[in-house]
């Protein structure tokens, strides 16, 4: 069976000279990068030149590059290390109600902790509004946290803009770019941020392994105390083998970025328009500023865990921000901030393509989408609406009286 | 996941699809939330004689209603009502925790489409069908 | 030239076995854990093979285990997220002065946020007190964390009693146990701890991963928030290789483990000895209850940096609590703790054995050490005593008069 | 961490030992901190004309006490308390930042010896040996 993955906003597989890259600093090359013989000090120097590596994807110095241990721990440390370490100037927080919840659960917390968070709508396809935004700066913010693009419809945020004006009223500016870094261009000087969220795993480097820019003078305090490594910012035994690979993914990004980017907006355009022949379909997220790799369609009358699983039967790993396939049983806030209704919501299916796809892969997922999408709807009871579901019910309610 | 029995539910529907004319109907659950079940039953001498179901939701939910068409038909009524949440989960060889709201669901389903039958045919509205 | 890494309480090198088990996790089957399709379960449930895998080691339930980043983030973990959900209970936490950094550094912090902390002495061979344990536990008091071994000088506490005593009590117990799992029998239910910190790399599993036994009904704040992996105490997609090869090492450990401490006992006591016969020499740290792999030689008149550079020359990797080798210039706070001058700080050499260590590499080592010492001593200006420059200072300075 | 040149002086030290009756001394550091440099000088002519060194401490300390005897050899007393910090990092071919301290330690450590032989000369103490 032809095996079409196309979860790559989820995890990407290592690829090939990223392995490459790695294998020696798990069992050769194994040194402790704090230790001071000449042994341990190969490894130390493969960790900088990574940092490096890194540092020139996004165009930062390397010494504003902080190792941790994923976009989660990254956007962690940017968000609760601004808020303690700047509490004296202020408690006021911006951010978006699309961001992950890498960025929303700890702005929670810090609201139990006497922090104050101002979630900023968007709009029908994602966008936040600049000018909103600037109404909603107090004298006491010290923090605005707007994520680059977004991972479920592939919105790209007007960062620098907001970068701008973070800049002028000096309020420190962090970017989750998870999404972004290694698939279009990132630099954070044109950004104007002051901090921003990478994760190695989604740009085909290993699970494990993520970076926080922090612009040099930020003012942050760390999460993960101890032995003082990374600049006393992150402290713990440097995940080497995982920081020599992300460097090398972020040297591969580098040079064949632009290319493969090109590549992917021809398969999404063409992925998208072919899903859309569907009917009662219709795209979430903009057709323009619109994350490369990314393809949010919603389906009604069905639900988005089963779509997953029928397209596993046939070999194609896909995503949803369906209730029923959270951990939490809620709908995708995501898409609940873009206005969809819940119902909707849960027929909502994300292809996220990646390095491997092809043509041949679009063409495999469009022949068997529409047998699927027909499939469940034949199993649903809701076959024109939804209200048909609620006429139903108010009808069996009258009928009782 | 899922157990293989589940899955072959979920795969291979039995009993799936609209019903006409039912004696009974079961509508349980809520779009908002994700899954809804209908279930419709023909009663023929105090016992299911057919039964089918409508589901959207998850594979768990299109699994556990699959099975409990397959284990109410032929039986009694009362035996019917009998069917627990624990023997559609047992059933459908098991359910990961978070998916035991569909086991749930179903065994509701079942009932509803017993009681629609019994207030109907008590309140004389639609006149039992026994032939 | 012979090669002697005598580190591994610093890092140890990948175990073949577990690089062969984690090396279909990077390219092939690279899933992320929280996705639904078949493919990404494969990763999902070798996860969760492994951490029965940690579990068993440790004697605990598996849903007990949590995955994190390493010893140092659990660390961070167990304290910082105990104070936060227990703060209302009360402010008050002990451990002890000879703790890593990774347990000493966050409760600095703490103390900066309104938390009280104690700091046990030890006595001269690094063992805590448990009567004076006992006589500070207050009514406010929340959590103790005392490490089950000390990473510079082997001294095994007596975690046990103190786990009786805490629970007695009713206040949390964590142990920093990054030293002994997979090196000496570890039990939580034996030894009364309510958290327990493990490290990865320090068994022959890789760099980047480590777990935080969380005993069951314990109230603790998550550090790191996000999408609620890790029954919601640790966000962040899963190091999935990592925890994979963390899962084979623990099995190894469980297997391998009292076979090995017997050899490296033997190992560790011949070097001793051996290295005892320089002159001007002592040992640090307790002779029973000490880890089976762990050898630290103070050396009068010289210093352990241009030691440790030494012993590199000739192929050998030791460490050192000289000031001069830390970051911080501060001698080892462990050897000043157990009563060392700050001038013998400098002299200390720490050997740590391992499963590459022959009888050949003690040999070896046992042949370089005294001309090293020598040499050193010879480019020394303290032939006999450090006493002499005081005294030469004294007379320099009445000279002046 | 360390430039070839300053391992090559730390293993191969030049003007290493004790030196009997030398015209100055400088000690300077301290044992409680880690380093401590003794630097002993014998004059001729207003010219050093022998230097020896004892350092207990770490690489970069032992290194950079080599290359300052071997810098200041030969050179005037007045153009040896021209040798700086500066100097003696450049002559070890560099240093960690965090090593720094130890080229001012030795630069220190050669004035301290000058000064050392410029008080005894003039004090008397000591006469100076001109052969
Ligand atoms: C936008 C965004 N931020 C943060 C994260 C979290 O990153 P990680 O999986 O490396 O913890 C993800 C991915 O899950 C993401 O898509
Ligand atoms: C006793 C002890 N605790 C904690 C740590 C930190 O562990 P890690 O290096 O995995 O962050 C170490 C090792 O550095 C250690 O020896």
């Amino acid at each position: 069976m032809r095996r079409v993955y196309m979860d790559h906003a989820a995890t990407t597989p290592v690829d090939p000279r990223v392995m490459e890259a790695m294998k020696p600093f798990f069992s050769e090359k194994y040194g402790n990068p704090s230790s001071l013989y000449s042994f341990a000090q190969e490894a130390k120097k493969a960790m900088e030149e990574a940092r490096e590596k890194i540092a020139d994807l996004i165009n930062s110095s390397s010494s504003e590059v902080i190792f941790t241990s994923g976009g989660t721990e990254s956007d962690n440390l940017a968000i609760k290390g601004v808020a303690f370490a700047n509490k004296k100037k202020g408690k006021h927080i911006i951010t978006s109600s699309i961001e992950h919840h890498a960025v929303l659960h700890p702005c929670e917390w810090l609201e139990k902790m006497g922090f104050e968070v101002t979630y900023l709508p968007v709009d029908n396809k994602g966008f936040v509004s600049v000018d909103k935004l600037e109404e909603e700066i107090r004298n006491d913010t010290i923090l605005i946290s707007i994520m680059h693009a977004n991972n479920e419809i592939g919105t790209i945020e007007p960062i620098e803009e907001i970068g701008k004006i973070a800049k002028e009223r000096g309020i420190y500016f962090h970017t989750d770019a998870v999404q972004t870094v290694g698939k279009i261009p990132v630099d954070v000087e044109k950004m104007n941020v002051d901090l921003l969220t990478i994760s190695g795993h989604k740009m085909y480097g290993p699970k494990g392994v993520g970076a926080l820019y922090v612009r040099k003078g930020t003012k942050i305090t760390p999460l993960i105390h101890g032995g003082g490594h990374e600049r006393n910012l992150r402290s713990g035994t440097e995940n080497v083998s995982g920081i020599v690979g992300f460097g090398k993914a972020a040297e591969l990004a580098a040079r064949e970025m632009d290319k493969e980017a090109k590549r992917l907006v021809k398969l999404r355009d063409r992925l998208i328009e072919g899903a859309l022949k569907i009917e009662n379909s219709w795209l979430n997220g903009p057709r323009k500023r619109r994350l490369p790799n990314n393809v949010n369609i919603g389906f009604k009358f069905i639900e988005g865990e089963s779509l997953i699983l029928e397209l596993d039967f046939s070999g194609i790993y896909a995503n949803t921000g369906s209730a029923c396939s959270s951990k939490s049983l809620k709908p995708s806030h995501v898409l609940t901030a873009i206005g969809l209704r819940p119902e909707e919501t849960h027929g909502s299916l994300r292809f996220t393509l990646g390095k491997q796809n092809s043509d041949e892969d679009v063409d495999y997922v469009l022949e068997v989408l529409p047998n699927v999408v027909e499939r469940l709807r034949r199993i649903s009871p809701f076959k024109k609406d939804f209200g048909e579901y609620e006429e139903a019910l108010a009808k069996e309610q009258s009928h009782k009286h | 996941m899922y157990s293989d029995k589940l899955i072959d539910h979920f795969r291979n529907p039995r009993n799936m699809g609209r019903m006409e004319n039912p004696d009974g109907i079961g509508k349980v659950g809520n779009p908002v939330c994700g899954d809804v079940m209908y279930l419709y039953i023909k009663i023929k001498d105090n016992k299911i004689d057919d039964i089918k179901f409508e589901t959207f939701g998850c594979a768990a939910a299109i699994g556990t209603s699959s099975v409990i068409t397959e284990m109410a038909k032929g039986k009694t009524l009362d035996e019917a009502l009998k069917i627990t949440k624990k023997d559609v989960v047992d059933a459908v060889g098991g359910l990961p925790p978070i998916k035991m709201h569909c086991s749930v669901l179903a065994a509701d389903a079942l009932r509803a489409a017993i009681e629609d039958y019994r207030k109907k045919k008590g309140s004389g509205n639609d006149k039992p069908k026994d032939s």
